[in-house]
This record gives C-alpha cells, structure tokens and sequence, in this order.
C-alpha cells in the first residue's frame, strides 16, 4: 500500500535518513522503532508530503507521490497523526473533529464520521464542548487521533503516540489501535518507546541513524536478544 | 572593482546634483523663491496658496515676464523648509522668499533668512513670533493670530456684553496662540471663559468634551480643530445641541467651512477674504471668477494672500525696486492697498501687517459655494496687544 | 444639572461605544492577519485611510449612490491587497522568521501609500467629510445621536459578529483559526495554509476596508488620520493578543471608553500615552496578548 | 583596500564641498555626512547584533534638543554641550536596551516603533523644553575657536573628522574581542551564552555606543541646519536611517556610508516634487528586502567572493 524506496531527506548539511526502503501493506500494523534522532518523523513527514525528499519515491497504492501537497495526500487517504500536539487547543473537541474532516463538503458524510469516532471513544462525546486545551495529554492524543480518523483514511500514520502517556492510558491506545485494525484499517507507528509497537505491531522497522537496522516480524524480533534488552529493556 | 566603481559614482552623484539646480542668471524678472508646503500634512494649504499665486503670475507676465517664482517643496517639514530655503537662497540666488504657510515651517524660513539676510514676505502665516521685535527681514501679509483672538472678544461683545465662552481648540502653534490673545482680552472685557479645551493632534472624537461644553452652558463657543477633526468637532458640537449662531471659528478655508456642513449655517467665522464682500475691487471680482473657472469652488483667505503677494511684488517691481536690498527698503515703505479688498497693506517696524479682519455669518452653503453676510469690520494695530509676550 | 451630569456620563457610553467598535473592527482585521501569517502589517492603518478617501471620493466628491460607491471601494482595495500579496508577500511565506521582514516590508508600504495619498488627495482638500447618507439625529434622552454614526455603530457591530460567527460556525474560517492556532496540524488536516493565508490576508483587508468607511461616515478624515490608527489598532492588537478577535473587540471597547472617562477628567493627551504604555508593558509581560493561547 | 574604499565614500561629499564650490551642494554633503555618522551608529547595533531599533531617530533627537537647550537658554559652548548630549542619548540608549533582554527580532522592533512613538508624542507635548510642533528656530551654528559660528566648507570638513572618527572607532571595536563578541551574540545566542558569554551586558554596551553616536549626530544636525522640530526625529526617519544601513550592506563599515550617501540626499535633490521621496523610499524599502537583504556592499562582496 505505501512504498518508500530508497528515500534520501537532507535538512541542509544534515542527513536525516539515508536510503530507505520500506513498505506497508493493506491491513497491517507496521512498527518503526527508533532512537531520538533516527529520522522516524522525518519518514513519517516524507510520507505526509510536510517534507520533500532529497532524493527516493514515495508511492501510495498506485500512485507516485513527488510533489503533493499533504491535502492531496489526505484525499488520497493517507494520514499523518503528527508527534506532540496535532490538536488545536483552543477549539473544542467537536471542532477539532470538525476540522479533521475539513476536504469533507457533505454535513451528512460528516456527521456519519463523527458518530462512528464517538463509538471508538465514548469520552470524546461526553466532552464534545470541552476546549481541548484543556484536557489531559491522554484526552488530548485521543482527539488528535480521532481527528485523523475524521479523514477517513486508508493508511493512518501515528507518530509517537504514546509519548509523555501514563502507561495505562498507552494500553487503551494500544485496544484501539487493535479494533481499528480489525475495522479493516492500516497503520503505520513509529515509536521510540517500543513497548506499544511490539504489543500491537505485525511488523517492525529498527531506525537507527537514518538507515533501517532490522526489519522483522514481530515474534521473530522478540525473540532476539539483543533487541530486547536494547529497546525493550530500557523503558 | 569597487574601487574603479566609486570615483564614477560620486562623479555622478555631483553631477545629478548639479543638473538639479540650473544657475542661469536671468536678471530680468524679479526671482521669488517660494517655499511651500507641497506634500506631508500641510499640502493642501501649500497648494491652496500656490493656486492663487500662481494665477495672479501668469497675469503679471501677460505682458513681459515680470516675476518668476522659483516653488521648492518643504513637505511641511521645518527641517526641509530651512533647507529649501537655503537652496533657493544659495542655488538659484533669489530676491527674496515667499510661500509658507503654516507656523512651524514658516519659522524655519524665518530662522534662515534672518541668519543670511534675505527679505521674505510671509504670504499666509499668523505666527505673532515671525515678526517679533528685531525682525529684520519677515513682512507677514497675514494679521497674527493673537489678534484674531482678541477680535473674537470684541465681536462677541458687541452681541452680548457679560457673554460667557468656551474654547475647543486643537493643541497647534497656531490655535494656542489663538487662545492667547482670547484670555488676554476676555479678562480686560469681563467675558468671562467657562471651558478651555485643548485636544491633541490626533484626536479624532469629541462626543464626551461636547457634552461636558453643553453642560457648562457657554454663550458662544470658539472652535478651532486641526484637519478632520475641525468638521467632526462642528458637527458633534451641532448634534449636543448648540445653535449655529452660537459656534465661532476664528478662521475657515474655502474646503473648510463647506465641510461644517449646511446644518452649520449661522454660525459666524472670522476669515479675511469673502468672495462675495460687495466691496471686492474689479480685480477682485476677477480674481474670484478666474480661480473658479480653474478650480470649481470659491477662493478662500488662503488663495487671496497668496494672489495679493504677487501683486504687491508686482508693484514694487513696477516702482523700480531691484535686488534684496531694493525689494526690503521697498517692503519697509509700502502703503497700498490689497488688489482684492482693497483694505491697505502697511508694516510696522517688525515686519507685521497693521491689522484688520472681517467677521462674518455663514448665510448659505451649497456643494461648491457658500454665501456669507458681513457682519463687523474691525482694525487695530499690534500695538493693542503684548502679542510678543502672550506667545513665545 | 442633574440633567447635565447625565448629558455627559451618556456621551461617554455613546462615545466608548463608537469608537471602541470601530477600533474594533479595524483592530480584528489586523488581529486576523497577524494571527494567520504572522503578518504585522504596519501599513493597516494607510489602507484604513485609502478606504475612506475612496469612499468620500465616489460618494461624495463624485456623488455616486451608496450601492456603487461602497462595492468599488472594496473591490478596488481588495485588488491592490491581492497584487500585494500575489508579488511580494507570498515570497516571505517560507520563512519562520518572516514577520521581521514584514513589519519593515509593510512600513515600507504604508510610506509609499502615504506618499501617493499626499501626491493626490492632498491637493483636493485637507478634510475629507462624507456627505451622511441620511440626515438629522435620534435623540435618546438626553442625549441627541446622529443617525450616522447610529449606523456606523450598528455596522460596526454587525461586521464584529459577523467576523466571529464565520470564524466559529464556517469551514473555512474553523480553518483560519486551526491554521492560527497549529500550523503543521492544520496542514496535516488537509488545510492549504498557503491558500488560507491569501484568503487572511483579502479578509482581514477587507474588514480594515470596512473599518474606513464606517469612520469616514462616522467621523471625518485627513491624512494624518493613517498613522494614529496603525499605532492604535497595533496597540489593541497586542494587547488582546495577535489572532483573537475577541480580545480585539474587548480591548477596543476598553480602549474606547478610557478615552471617554480619561477625557472627563483629564487632559486627552494623557490618554495618547496611556494606550502606548499598555501596549509597552503588554510586550515585556505576555507578548501574546490577554486572549490569545 | 578596504580603507580605500571607505575613504572614497567619506571623500564623495568632500568632493562637492571642495571641487563644486556650490552652497547648496556643500549643504547637501554635510547633510550627507551626518547621516553617514548616524548610519554607521545605527550598524553598531543593526549589522553587529541583529536588532532593528526603530528608536534610532528618537534617541537623537533627545539630543539634539538637549544640545539646543544647553547652548541657546543656558550658554554653553556648543564644544561642551554636545559630548552633554550625547551622554543623556547614550544614557537613554542604556534604559532601551532593556527591552532587548526579553524581547526578539519582530517583538523588539515593534516595542521600538512604540517607543519611537511615545518620543514624538513627548517632543510635542513637553514645550517647555521643546517648543511643541513649532520647533526651536534660529538653532546657532557651532562655534570656532574665535568664538563665531563656523563657516560652510569648514563645518563640513568638521562634519566628515567625525564620520572618519566614528567609522575608525567601530572598526576597531569590531577588531576587538568585544567586537567578535557581539558577531557571536547575532550569528548563535545560545551558542554565545554556552561559551559564557554575557549577552546582556556586551549587547547594552553596543546599545550605549551605538546611542551616544546618535547623540553626535543629533546635536550636529540641529546646529547643522539650524532647526530642531519633532518631525525630524520621528518614526520615518528611524525607518529611513535603517534603509540607509540595510540598503548599503548591513554588518560592513562601508555598506551604511554607502546607504547614506545614496539616500540622504534624495529629499534635497527633489526639492520640487518631495512626495515622490516618500513612494522612492518606500519602493526601496521593499526591493531592498525582497531582493538585497545583504544591501548593496553585501551584494558586491559576494560577487567579488565568488570570483
């Protein structure tokens, strides 16, 4: 579904990733677990159309991605929940959604959307008035997600979802992600904390310094070693 | 490479320089620099001025060049103004200077030219200090605005002798010392002065100094705003509910009193030049039917200063007078009369008009005319008045 | 004098009303802009005076009707800011730092306009008084208003409401405000910032336009009036915080009616330097303004 | 070679004042030369630390009436009064280097037009000291050492010894560790306050200097023309002394002495039509930005660099 091949990002001098291929396919979850600094936003950002490459091609389904914009990536249905804060906090959560499904021009297409948003997280609809500013990093990320999802995508790229999050809100995360692939959807993760991308990914990228190290099935990396006292032993 | 390149470029500098001020000696007409205020917030009498005097040139020379008035741009700067000054003085070597209109600039002009000794008529300018006393080289065509403060009392005591009063002026050199004269005379008057407002240069709303006037009762209240602010002040003054015979403007353009607005009609202005005074001369009359035809309103003072300049220039010329020296030994004697009103033009010893002024009564206003009714005329001499003290 | 005492205290509402909304109103266009782009534009106060001269000049000078005088205005304006923004602002959009280069970039603007309305008007007249489209005054006892600046406030009013209902209630102006508040976000939603940074700059010129032609029906303009109200608006703006229309309308209101009060008791120059010193201290303590993030 | 060129952009107006023999045009080179001495002030701060004070006029005008009032009310040689002057500007430059510490790039600029603004305001309603809108006239020239005003090509040529003195003194500051100091502050302040750099304290002392410079060129330029009014030292011309430097090339010696020369003189040559000044300088302001933001000399070097 998504295709990076041989992707090259230069910020200036410095190269953030260096010839990488990597693919995603229909219904999968597909981890990238990676140091601060291993150029798994810069991928992600490439894949959103937020960075232009130096270099490589990003093809989505059948189309060769080089120079759209992120709302004809969106159109496409490829979505990008960005790191931090992909919320507008001085909106309420329904306008956040709201403006998740900004391209979308029929109200009922978009009310559909936000009643099958509020079955995925019934809190959001308790809260629907509530300034999101406001709300705790968890709630806030939950909106962020919910309002990519507001663009009905084919391929949902979460970036570092779970950072900063108490360890049991990361796990209620993790449920959702879960059901939503069950829904038929496909994801892409990355994370620096891997706990989360192990529990729910089918397969894993390691980034380190712009280059992919590894790239396995989930239970075949679980049972290396050395991975898992270098990622999953840390955190 | 920059080294080769900039001999060129301050060679060519010097020589646009050069080009931009021809020295060309003609010593047959009369040179007048004119200082005027062309752009920044003071074009619009800058060019008001130059309308008038620019007809009354091209009459003069019908026959024969007589004046040639040589017009810089002080962009109402009186940092500019003294440089112009010095440019017409030094680069086109003229007689004498003329031009400003307002206070500020005007006192630049005269800074200079009492420095390099260069004769300057000051065709429109009420500043009492451009002809202090030791004045040597300022003659000022316009009587100085302490004394249209003081003929603001004497008038509005010939209506009602114990008349209380209100100020609202805008805070300008020209209004304050307006204001001056006003409270000199309004004490030895028993008029007594109720408000006095100042409001600053920027002001823009009076909703709440109107009401405050209204709720302090006056019998006439002397208005004064600077640009806009003059109309919007007449105006809310109008909507608080004063009559129109009660507002008193000290001084009014063509453009001005057409703004007041026809709800204003009544009201009494004291302006020096009416272009429907049954007792204009023929030339005045002309003077008055030529400028519309050019700029569809009525002249208003401005214009007929500046016009009557060139005409007493002319007839200085015409009396032999050559040269600075000529033109100030001239200025200093003249006893004429305006070409227009024919109300005289005397100097006293400073420099200053012997002064008169007219008060008049707005009788009708249309889109491009307004008729008034002549109510006073009055004339005094500066002598009347400390006007030297009042103002600094 | 009771009658009198209330004479001036509803003077002082009537007037912080009136000039607060329509400090407002111009305030909020700037606001827009600034909290969209990060566009100070400096040169708001000279578009504010062009619309106005426009406005005297087809209304009344020409004596065009209303319905042909006010839509030329607003299209003439709309074109210049659209050219503006098409040749030399759109270049800086890539910039993070950009708003440096703009304030010197707008006040390089706001001396060309100035120069040119000199150039031009200046030689007509030094007021500008529009003729009022309807004559004579309500009276709300005790105080007597003028029907035109009963409709200047009710303009004005309605063009603030109007400005915050689409900003709330309308897709594109949701996305004015996501683009405001997180630009990458709001791109990664689909929004065409540079698209939606044309459309702040046309409607935050608009509303400025807007802005001039209720003043000029309100008051009367000349033109010093361009610099006193880029100062003042820019006062507002800051001290509301850039892109929140809703502090550009309280701090208007604020700022109308302690020039109303201050002038009751004191000298109006007094009132000059406080909205400066507001604007002073708003910088060092919060520069993002009481309302905004 | 540099102080070559340096010399021949001094020497320009020098070439008018001596080779002309035209009043006007000696005038016009000394305005020259006081904007050039204002100019290179205004790179201290502008060129060597990245900030855009839009005071500059402001400060020099707090001189240039200080100047004033201590020669014409209270007698004083025009010798003593202006270092006086100059002193309170810098001492006012002292107080506006606040805002630096907490304020950056946009914020600071515009707390400086606020500023600049609250000065033209003070200047107009503090009379007692300034004469209001109506400005101080007949402003004496600076004396000689008879005691009498100094004539034309003369005070130019003094005019020039103080833009050479200045342009020598910044030069060897920007030699000096304080001047490598402050090219270190504007290139990375974070990286200079890693090094142990005190921003503060050596980005107020280019404040402190930079004002005293247009404390000099305040006094000289009241006593120059002769008038001191508010309009001189407003916000325009705080903008126009930084088109000066950022046209000629910000951050060199030469660059502002070259916006000067180019620039000042334009108001004086277009004494006919001066609106079109404002629309020419405008025009300038926004080519210079768009397409020269190293300015003029900026541009020259880097062509010389790359061939």
């Amino acid at each position: 579904m998504l295709e990076l091949q041989k992707l090259v990002i230069r910020y200036g001098d410095f190269l953030a990733v260096d010839g990488v291929d990597m693919t995603v396919k229909q219904g999968e979850i597909v981890g990238i677990i990676g140091p601060n600094g291993a150029g798994k936003t810069s991928l992600l950002n490439a894949a959103a159309g937020l960075v232009r490459p130096f270099s490589g091609s990003v093809r989505f389904g059948a189309d060769l991605l080089e120079d759209a914009t992120p709302d004809v990536r969106l159109a496409h249905g490829l979505v990008l929940v960005p790191e931090v804060r992909g919320v507008f906090p001085m909106m309420s959560v329904h306008e956040n959604l709201l403006v998740g499904a900004y391209l979308c021009r029929s109200t009922q297409e978009v009310a559909r959307r936000i009643e099958r948003v509020h079955r995925l997280f019934p809190i959001l609809k308790d809260r629907r008035a509530q300034m999101v500013g406001t709300m705790s990093g968890g709630q806030q990320q939950m909106v962020a997600i919910a309002s990519g999802l507001m663009a009905s995508p084919k391929l949902l790229m979460l970036d570092e979802p779970s950072i900063g999050l108490a360890p049991v809100i990361i796990k209620e995360i993790g449920r959702t992600l879960g059901r939503l692939r069950d829904e038929g959807l496909t994801i892409l993760l990355s994370e620096q904390n891997a706990k989360l991308a192990t529990a729910i990914a089918d397969r894993i990228y390691v980034v380190q310094a712009g280059r992919i190290q590894m790239a396995r099935t989930t239970e075949s990396l679980l049972d290396d070693p050395k991975f898992v006292e270098s990622f999953l032993s840390l955190s | 490479m920059l080294g080769r390149f900039l001999p060129k470029l301050s060679v060519l500098v010097c020589a646009m320089a050069a080009m931009a001020g021809p020295a060309l000696a003609a010593d047959q007409p009369l040179k007048v620099g004119w200082n005027s205020e062309l752009s920044g917030v003071w074009t619009f009498f800058g060019n008001a001025c130059l309308d008038g005097a620019r007809l009354a040139e091209t009459e003069v020379n019908a026959k024969g060049k007589k004046i040639d008035l040589i017009v810089q741009d002080n962009q109402s700067n009186p940092a500019q103004a003294a440089a112009v000054a010095r440019s017409l003085d030094t680069q086109e070597k003229v007689d004498l200077l003329s031009g400003p209109t307002n206070a500020d600039v005007s006192l630049a002009v005269y800074g200079y030219a009492e420095d390099a000794k260069l004769p300057v008529l000051m065709p429109v300018a009420a500043f009492p200090q451009l002809t202090k006393p030791g004045t040597k080289q300022v003659f000022r065509m316009e009587p100085d605005a302490v004394g249209w403060g003081y003929a603001a009392v004497k008038f509005i005591k010939t209506m009602k002798s114990d008349a209380k009063i209100g100020v609202m002026m805008s805070d300008f050199a020209v209004n304050r010392a307006i204001l001056a004269g006003l409270k000199y005379q309004a004490e030895r008057d028993g008029i007594a002065i109720v408000a006095e407002m100042l409001f600053p240069q920027s002001a823009s709303d009076a909703t709440v100094q109107t009401a405050q006037m209204k709720a302090k009762k006056p019998d006439f209240v002397i208005l004064a705003g600077g640009g806009a602010f003059d109309a919007t002040l007449t105006r809310q003054m109008l909507d608080v509910g004063f009559k129109p015979e009660q507002l008193y403007h000290p001084y009014g353009s063509t453009k001005q009193i057409m703004t007041w607005g026809e709800r204003s009609i009544g009201s009494y202005f004291g302006t020096f030049f009416d272009h429907n005074l049954p007792n204009l001369t023929e030339q005045g009359k002309a003077f008055v039917e030529n400028f519309r035809k050019v700029k569809n309103y009525p002249p208003g003072y401005t214009e007929n200063y500046c016009y009557s300049t060139v005409y007493l220039l002319n007839e200085l010329v015409d009396k032999g007078a050559k040269g600075r020296d000529g033109i100030r030994a001239a200025l200093r004697e003249v006893n004429t009369k305006e070409v227009t009103t024919g109300v005289p033009i005397r100097f006293d010893q400073n420099g200053a008009r012997i002064e008169y002024m007219y008060l008049m009564q707005l009788k009708s206003l249309s889109k491009d005319d307004f008729k008034t009714e002549k109510v006073n005329y009055m004339e005094w001499s500066p002598e009347v008045l400390p006007v030297y003290d009042l103002v600094r | 004098m009771l009658e009198e005492n209330l004479l001036v205290v509803f003077s002082v509402i009537t007037s912080g009303l009136l000039v607060g909304t329509i400090f407002s109103v111009v305030a909020a266009g700037l606001s827009l802009i600034h909290g969209t782009i990060l566009l100070p534009q400096a040169a708001n106060g000279q578009v504010f005076l062009g619309a106005g001269l426009l406005f005297w000049l087809f209304g009344t000078e020409w004596e065009w009707p209303l319905w042909l005088a006010v839509p030329t205005t607003f299209l003439i304006i709309g074109f210049l800011a659209f050219a503006c923004e098409a040749t030399i602002l759109k270049r800086f959009y890539p910039l993070e730092d950009r708003n440096i280069s703009y304030l010197i970039i707008t006040l390089g603007i706001a001396q060309i306009l100035s120069g040119i309305y000199t150039g031009t008007f200046g030689r007509i007249s030094d007021t500008f008084q529009v003729t009022a489209p309807v004559n004579g005054f309500a009276i709300i006892e005790p105080v007597p208003i003028a029907y035109t600046r009963l409709i200047a406030f009710v303009l004005a009013g309605s063009v603030l409401g109007g400005l915050v209902a689409f900003l709330r209630l309308h897709r594109i102006g949701r996305a004015l405000r996501a683009v405001f508040q997180n630009r990458e976000a709001a791109r990664l939603r689909g929004i065409d910032t540079l698209k939606i940074y044309r459309f702040a700059f046309l409607l935050g010129t608009a509303i400025t336009t807007a802005g001039g032609i209720l003043f000029a029906l309100a008051f009367a303009l000349d033109l010093t009036v361009g610099w006193t109200i880029s100062l003042i608006t820019f006062s507002i703006m800051i001290v509301g915080g850039p892109g929140s229309v809703v502090g550009a309308l309280v701090v208007g209101l604020v700022f109308g009616f302690t020039q109303a009060i201050v002038s009751v008791f004191a000298d109006p120059t007094v009132a000059t330097f406080a909205y400066l010193l507001a604007m002073l201290a708003m910088l060092f303590i919060r520069p993002s303004g009481l309302f905004a993030k | 070679m540099r102080i070559l060129v340096i010399a021949m952009v001094i020497a320009t107006p020098l070439v008018a004042i001596f080779g002309l023999r035209n009043d006007f045009l000696v005038f016009i080179a000394g305005i020259a030369l006081i904007h050039m001495l204002w100019a290179s002030g205004l790179n201290l701060l502008y060129g060597f630390t990245g900030l855009i004070p839009l005071t500059y006029a402001g400060i020099a005008g707090i001189s240039a009436y200080m100047t004033v009032h201590l020669v014409m009310r209270l007698g004083l040689s025009f010798w003593l009064a202006l270092p006086i002057g100059s002193a309170a500007a810098a001492l006012v430059g002292l107080l506006l280097s606040l805002p630096a510490i907490r304020l950056r790039g946009f914020y600071f600029a515009l707390s400086g037009m606020v500023i600049q603004s609250a000065f033209t305001i003070a200047f107009v309603y503090f009379p007692a000291y300034t004469n209001g809108d109506t400005g101080i006239a007949s402003v004496p020239r600076p004396t000689g050492f008879d005691g009498g005003a100094i004539p034309s090509p003369y005070m130019e040529c003094v005019l020039a010894l103080f833009v050479i003195a200045a342009v020598a003194g910044i030069g060897l500051t920007m030699r000096s560790r304080f001047g490598r100091t402050l090219i270190t502050i504007r290139e990375d302040e974070d990286l200079a306050r890693a090094l142990g750099i005190n921003v503060t304290l050596n980005r107020t002392a280019a404040f402190i200097i930079s004002s005293f410079i247009a404390g000099l060129g305040g006094g000289l330029y009241a006593h120059y023309i002769g008038f001191a009014s508010p309009r001189a030292f407003d916000v325009l011309i705080s903008l126009n002394l930084w088109l000066m430097v950022a046209m000629g090339g910000r951050g060199t010696l030469v660059g502002p002495l070259l916006g000067a020369l180019l620039l000042a003189p334009l108001p004086y040559l277009l004494v006919q039509y001066t609106w079109v000044k404002d629309v020419i300088y405008g025009v300038a302001i926004v080519l210079v930005t768009l397409f020269l933001p190293q300015g003029i000399y900026g541009f020259v070097l880097k062509r010389k660099a790359r061939t």
